[in-house]
């Protein structure tokens, strides 16, 4: 479904400019209904490669075809045709909600810019079922981001990304620092989701021993390069 | 290209929008561009005096030569005549800048110090009643006009109690010993100098106040204190560097308002200074004489900001030697 | 075995603008010289405002009751001055990840001879090789090149091992490792907590964790919910045949154990309970009884747990 | 014990002695005194205008000076006229030095009228036919015409040494110690701009003899709040602004702190007048201006504009310490009267707007004020509000001042305003404020009186070869204003001077008010 190509990425690192390869001509390929992970120690580039993907920025070389199609290359943009099917979830929840704006309005707000709903009733009915789909009860939905923990706020982006039906979840460090139970239940949600609606994942971490437990395939990233890892 | 260059290029830029607009201004504002450059409107002027001015500014060239006499002018140091003082704008300058700097100076040191000083305490202090009187007694001064201010240090400290004079920057009779004379300008500083730190403190205190006391709930803070460090080197030592960007970038701002907003404090202790200068030449509006104050605080206000940069770029290890962004 | 610190009845109240709202209830443990004892709980269980409170560092709205004592004297009735001479000598805080609680503005150096300082070394040189020799002692192979450095060009592992140094200035009886493993994989911090507890062997460790496996390297554990605790005693016992039901859904939510939960709420965060079971609402086996009654200390096997449906 | 208590009331008891012996002394010789001013003063520049008026005070002499009754007395020079007042003859006084040694010789005074008309545009050898120098102390003024008045201008030529000018070429820029050196009973010691004092001292040469007071120091103050603290406080003698005096909302404080002595010095100039454009309807009717003037409630216009000291104006408007006054009829608000004139006149109020009108024409008077001078709009809203009682609609044209120049002195539209008649200005050509009102004069004439009565007038003035033949066509002048009602002066005012209480005997002077040469003769202290 996702095959990513020979990606390069250089970044320009401190006061004197010095310029460091972060990723390193690497390849890999998601297949539908599949959860592939990348891990890596912090700093290797893992981020790197979920906002290439996600198209925040652009590769140096390589190129990324969705489905058949150039998705990215260090020339083209994303395209937005496709800029639904992949959605990212970052790793800390709560910058990426506005903090004087209620959670369910946030997910509305999605729903709406997106044209997926006719009008602001439907919209919050789409809520409420978003919602459930990520085991929260819909009264959450009033609630600011202040007033949630970290699990239900990493639930709450999770809802926000679904809500756009994607094809492709990248989850970036999503459980890293929630509890064993939060982060049980995001596994399970997406778990639960994949199986549901046909979604591939993309996990992104430094937990090797948690990705073990769960991913088709894992890939480990380390100095640039990416290195296909057999399932122990 | 580095963010230093790119700084120096834009503040050049900024340069050259400074001289256009000062150079255009007059020319451009409505009225007699030879009466607005000699500040010749109280008394009317001949028609002899209105021509040998017209020649002497070369109003008459066409604006390409002018604007180049002006360039010329202007490298060579050369700021304008004020006719309204019947000198040099940069000999007047010469004169006033000195005694201005004298009050700067201290005045930028002092208020970066106290506000450095005072707002690390209080912003550390678990005394919240001290902190809570310390800061709306700051707010309070904030909100004094600076002449009222002023005027209620005099009052006070020269008329009232007696303890320093009432203005000027030495004593009628200057004692011929250094040491003397030296202690008698000190004593004619004082209550200027504290006018202008009162004035130019509760901007920099609030500031230091309110990053040090979010700065109390950094974990760095947290841990230095479980370490068992001393609550002065956490103040002063842990708190102090990383709130100096900002707290420089502020002094930095400020130094410009200095220079020019020492003006009501050189007026009311009849002090013979920049800011003194700005406010006859706006009252006798005497342009040129404006225009080469507002030039010259303007490069000062440039040179403040690039100097500013650097200092924080040499304060900031992050800035100095460069991070990946935490993923 | 010496015991260290023995904390009988800490309660935390913490003052918010409606009204006063209990953070930690009425906790009691102990900790001989040597022993590990890992306390587990969610974030904002009170695990980490029982830490602060040994310290006297929690926050101005919060107020401590209760007894701890460590060295023969309460350390909730010292004042600042005498708290604060303790502090980093004879009991220090190792934090989560160093980086974080390392100034970021100063050099590793300079936060090194800070804490060496207070031995009362002056001379530079002297300063100089005790501090190499504590780098060297956590393993750094080059510690001239780490002292020079910022801690934000310190990876995560290396700002620990820094803070395990600092912590090893004055061997203290008493160390307080809060969340060591929080945010890194679990093979690493498994090598982290070894070397932790080898380091500060002769002192009795308290691990404050939300990650129950590593518990593994712990003599003792106490599990925490929403400020009260639920189960404490044996590591190797609770683990292997854990009592209370919360004990039990930590223990299934791991990994290992493929992610199983008890309930969809489980984590919905939790506040402190006046009557009945704290954790009574997200109980898979809650009673009425669970809902009215407090439950009562019961020992099993000689470990002390907290729940109605648990009989000696 | 004891022995403490003794010493003790002794040391008091002497003490108090002294303090009472040299309390009730009047020292003839007074030390030093300190005259504080906000002047502007910026150096000792020639061209410093009011260094210049200091130095007329202290360092130099004129040729001639004005009393307290505004009449002219010799000064470095006695004079004397031939030819119905076309010759002037000046002796200079025996003695005279300059401060570097040098005589002071008529050649010196030839330079000064010369130098100065090159320098400053004084504009006086436009008015001269000749300089004679008859001796080395002796000058003769040829004037083209005859001028019973040239007096009046010389009083304010301040004469400078030739040997030191005559190679100055930068006039403006010549601040040497130098450019301070005059023949005055005092000497220029020193300018420190630092502590903003300009230190005189007596001079002993002087042909007056010693002044009494040894050290003048003069110090700048930028701002009237503190000068008053200084002065409440004794740090400084006595306060002084030329042609200006305290500010009248300090008075009473000033007056209240006991060791402060107020004097009340005539204002010879007309600090707020209305000018009638005479030329122009509606005001170039009579009855119209006569009206006018008895609507306009002056009491108010005392209150809010002028001083507590303000005393009410006449319809001649000279002020009373000018030469040639007269009594006319005191200005009074009066609007039954008014409106008897008005109705007098044919004006009605046919459309029932309020606003009268004359043949068809509603009375519009257009008033143009100055931006730069808040207070002439105020002004200018009272008089919109009184004239609405009698009738007349004032419309006010606020403009700034280089509009206002040139729609008064070069394009003369024709406009009534407000604006104010200066002492010197009123004293300019022919006197008796002819230069403001003359529609002859294209120049600088606001008031543009067109009439030939005026003009014939006028010419009297300054044809007059003695001073009675003066006095009488200044009557004349006086009565004609109280008539014709050109322009209304809205009050007359005072300045007051503020000085220590322990000074007595001042000596006031038409041009320079209390702080004159003849002052540093009179003073005393107690």
């Amino acid at each position: 479904m996702l095959k990513v190509e020979n990606i390069s990425k250089d970044f320009k690192v401190g006061f004197r400019k010095k310029t460091e390869k972060i990723l390193d001509d690497i390849s890999f390929y998601i297949k539908p209904k599949e959860v592939v992970s990348i891990t890596g120690n912090s700093g290797s580039g893992k981020s790197t490669i979920a906002r290439i993907i996600s198209g925040t920025i652009k590769p140096d070389q390589g190129n990324i075809f969705y489905r058949g199609n150039l998705l990215i290359s260090p020339n083209q943009s994303f395209s937005t045709e496709y800029r639904k099917d992949i959605q990212l979830i970052p790793q800390q929840p709560f910058l990426s909600l506005d903090p004087k704006q209620k959670v369910g309005d946030a997910i509305a707000e999605t729903i709406l810019a997106h044209g997926l709903s006719p009008s602001k009733k439907e919209a919050a009915q789409q809520v409420n079922a978003l919602l459930e789909q990520v085991w929260l009860p819909c009264q959450l939905a009033n609630r600011y981001p202040s007033q949630i923990s970290g699990g239900q706020a990493q639930r709450i982006v999770i809802a926000k990304a679904l809500a756009l039906n994607p094809k492709l979840l990248i989850a970036d460090e999503s459980t890293s620092m929630l509890d064993i139970l939060a982060q049980a239940q995001i596994i399970q949600i997406l778990l639960n989701l994949m199986t549901k609606y046909g979604l591939s994942i993309l996990f992104i971490s430094h937990d090797k021993p948690l990705v073990q437990a769960f991913s088709n395939r894992i890939y480990h990233l380390s100095e640039g390069k990416l290195i296909l890892q057999n399932k122990e | 290209m580095s963010d230093i260059t790119k700084k120096i290029i834009s503040s050049i830029l900024c340069l050259a929008a400074i001289i256009i607009i000062n150079f255009f201004l007059p020319r451009l504002m409505p009225g007699d561009p030879v009466l607005m450059l000699t500040g010749q409107n109280e008394e009317s002027i001949s028609a002899a005096q209105y021509q040998s001015f017209e020649e002497k500014l070369g109003i008459n060239y066409p604006v390409s030569i002018q604007f180049k006499n002006y360039l010329v002018n202007l490298f060579s140091g050369d700021l304008g005549y004020s006719y309204h003082y019947n000198d040099t704008v940069a000999n007047l300058m010469k004169n006033r800048i000195p005694n201005t700097l004298q009050l700067a100076i201290p005045s930028i040191l002092l208020a970066s110090i106290l506000g450095m000083f005072l707002g690390c305490t209080m912003g550390y202090t678990k005394k919240q009643r001290l902190d809570k009187s310390v800061t709306t007694a700051f707010i309070i001064i904030n909100a004094i006009p600076s002449f009222l201010l002023a005027m209620v240090i005099v009052t006070f400290f020269a008329f009232k109690l007696r303890l320093f004079p009432l203005g000027g920057l030495n004593s009628i009779v200057v004692p011929h010993h250094a040491i003397l004379a030296f202690g008698d300008r000190i004593k004619h500083l004082i209550l200027p100098i504290s006018t202008i730190v009162l004035l130019s403190l509760p901007p920099k205190y609030m500031m230091v106040r309110n990053t040090v006391k979010s700065a109390t709930k950094e974990k760095y803070v947290l841990y230095a204190k479980a370490r068992g460090i001393s609550s002065f080197r956490i103040k002063f030592v842990h708190i102090f560097k990383n709130v100096c960007p900002p707290f420089i970038t502020l002094v930095g701002l400020n130094l410009a308002f200095v220079i020019s907003g020492s003006m009501i404090t050189e007026i009311i202790f009849s002090i013979n200074g920049m800011g003194e200068l700005l406010y006859e030449a706006a009252i006798y509006r005497d342009f040129p004489t404006l225009q080469g104050c507002f030039f010259i605080i303007s490069i000062i206000v440039i040179l403040a900001n690039i100097l500013t940069d650097i200092t924080c770029v040499m304060v900031d290890p992050k800035q100095r030697f460069g991070f990946y962004e935490s993923n | 075995m010496k015991k260290i610190l023995s904390i009988t009845g800490l309660t935390i109240d913490s003052q918010l603008m409606h009204g006063s709202h209990r953070i930690v209830n009425d906790l009691s443990f102990e900790l001989e010289q040597g022993e590990t004892l890992a306390i587990v709980g969610e974030s904002g269980c009170g695990k980490t405002m029982t830490a602060l409170s040994i310290f006297g560092l929690l926050p101005e709205n919060c107020t401590a009751s209760g007894t701890v004592t460590f060295d023969d004297c309460n350390l909730l009735s010292l004042r600042e001055k005498e708290l604060s001479r303790m502090r980093g000598i004879d009991f220090v805080l190792i934090p989560q990840s160093g980086a974080d609680f390392l100034n970021p503005g100063l050099k590793v150096r300079t936060q090194i001879y800070e804490t060496l300082k207070r031995t009362g070394i002056k001379d530079k040189r002297i300063l100089e090789k005790t501090a190499c020799d504590l780098l060297n002692s956590v393993s750094f192979q080059n510690p001239d090149s780490i002292m020079n450095k910022y801690p934000f060009q310190l990876s995560g592992g290396m700002a620990q091992r820094v803070v395990l140094a600092m912590g090893l200035t004055f061997s203290p009886k008493l160390v307080i490792s809060d969340e060591p493993t929080r945010g890194i994989d679990s093979n690493t911090s498994m090598a982290y907590l070894k070397e932790l507890t080898s380091v500060f062997s002769d002192s009795g460790i308290v691990i404050i964790t939300h990650d129950i496996s590593v518990a593994d390297y712990c003599k003792n554990i106490f599990i925490m919910y929403a400020g009260e605790c639920m189960e404490y005693g044996d590591c190797t016992r609770i683990l292997n045949n854990p009592s209370h039901p919360y004990t039990k859904s930590l223990i299934a939510a791991l990994p290992i154990n493929g992610f199983s939960l008890n309930s969809r709420k489980a984590s919905i965060p939790q506040d402190f309970l006046n009557t009945g079971c704290t954790f009574y609402p997200h109980c898979p086996q809650s009673t009425k009884k669970c809902q009215t009654d407090k439950p009562e200390k019961q020992i099993i096997d000689q470990t002390k747990v907290w729940c109605h449906h648990v009989k000696s | 014990m004891k022995n403490l208590k003794i010493s003790l009331s002794i040391i008091v008891a002497i003490c108090l002695f002294a303090i009472g012996f040299t309390g009730c002394s009047t020292q003839k010789t007074i030390d030093s005194m300190v005259i504080g001013t906000t002047m502007d003063i910026q150096s000792i520049s020639r061209s410093d205008y009011y260094y210049n008026v200091l130095s007329g005070t202290l360092t130099h002499l004129a040729l001639v000076r004005l009393d307290e009754n505004n009449e002219i007395q010799p000064m470095m020079a006695e004079y004397s006229t031939a030819d119905n007042g076309k010759t002037w003859t000046f002796v200079l006084k025996d003695g005279l030095k300059w401060d570097d040694g040098e005589k002071v010789t008529a050649e010196d005074v030839k330079f000064t009228i010369e130098y100065l008309d090159k320098m400053e545009n004084a504009g006086r050898m436009d008015k001269l036919e000749a300089i004679n120098i008859v001796n080395d102390q002796t000058i003769q003024l040829v004037y083209k015409t005859a001028n019973i008045r040239a007096l009046n201008d010389l009083t304010t030529l301040r004469i400078i040494p030739k040997h030191i000018f005559e190679n100055v070429t930068d006039y403006a820029g010549f601040k040497d110690d130098a450019a301070a050196i005059g023949c005055g009973p005092y000497k220029f010691v020193r300018f420190d701009a630092d502590a903003g004092v300009l230190e005189f001292e007596a001079n002993p040469d002087y042909i007056g003899g010693k002044p009494n007071i040894k050290t003048i120091n003069v110090k700048l103050f930028k701002n009237t709040d503190t000068m008053y603290m200084a002065l409440k406080a004794e740090e400084i003698g006595m306060v002084y602004f030329y042609a200006g005096g305290i500010d009248p909302s300090a008075a009473a404080d000033l007056k209240s702190s006991g060791n402060i002595t107020l004097t009340e010095v005539q204002d010879t100039s007309n600090p707020l007048v209305l000018i009638f454009n005479n030329e122009k309807t509606p005001v170039n009717s009579l009855p119209v201006r006569q009206a006018i003037a008895k609507g306009i409630d002056y009491e108010k216009c005392r209150e809010l504009f002028g001083s507590e000291y303000s005393i009410p104006s006449n319809y001649g408007f000279i002020p009373k310490s000018n030469e040639g006054y007269i009594d006319t009829a005191a200005l009074k608000l009066d609007i039954d009267g008014a409106k008897k004139i008005l109705s007098d006149a044919g004006a009605i109020d046919s459309n029932g707007d309020g606003i009268l009108e004359i043949n068809g024409t509603p009375l519009d008077l257009e008033i143009l004020v100055r931006t730069d001078k808040p207070v002439y709009a105020r002004v200018g809203e009272l008089l919109q509000s009184n004239l609405k009682a009698i009738g007349i609609n004032v419309i006010l044209n606020s403009v700034d001042v280089p509009t206002f120049r040139s729609m008064t002195e070069t394009e003369h539209t024709d406009v009534s305003m407000l604006s104010r008649f200066t002492s010197f200005g009123m004293n300019m050509g022919a006197g008796m404020s002819t230069s403001y009102l003359d529609g002859r004069l294209k120049s600088n004439a606001q008031g543009q009186i067109m009439d030939p009565a005026f003009a014939s007038i006028v010419d009297k003035l300054k044809a007059a070869t003695t001073m009675a033949e003066y006095d009488q066509a200044a009557k004349e002048c006086q009565e004609y204003y109280a008539g014709s009602v050109p322009a209304i002066a809205l009050y007359w005012d005072v300045y007051l001077q503020a000085y220590n209480s322990k000074y007595d005997n001042f000596t006031i002077d038409g041009t320079f008010g209390i702080v004159n040469q003849q002052t540093w003769y009179s003073i005393s202290q107690k």
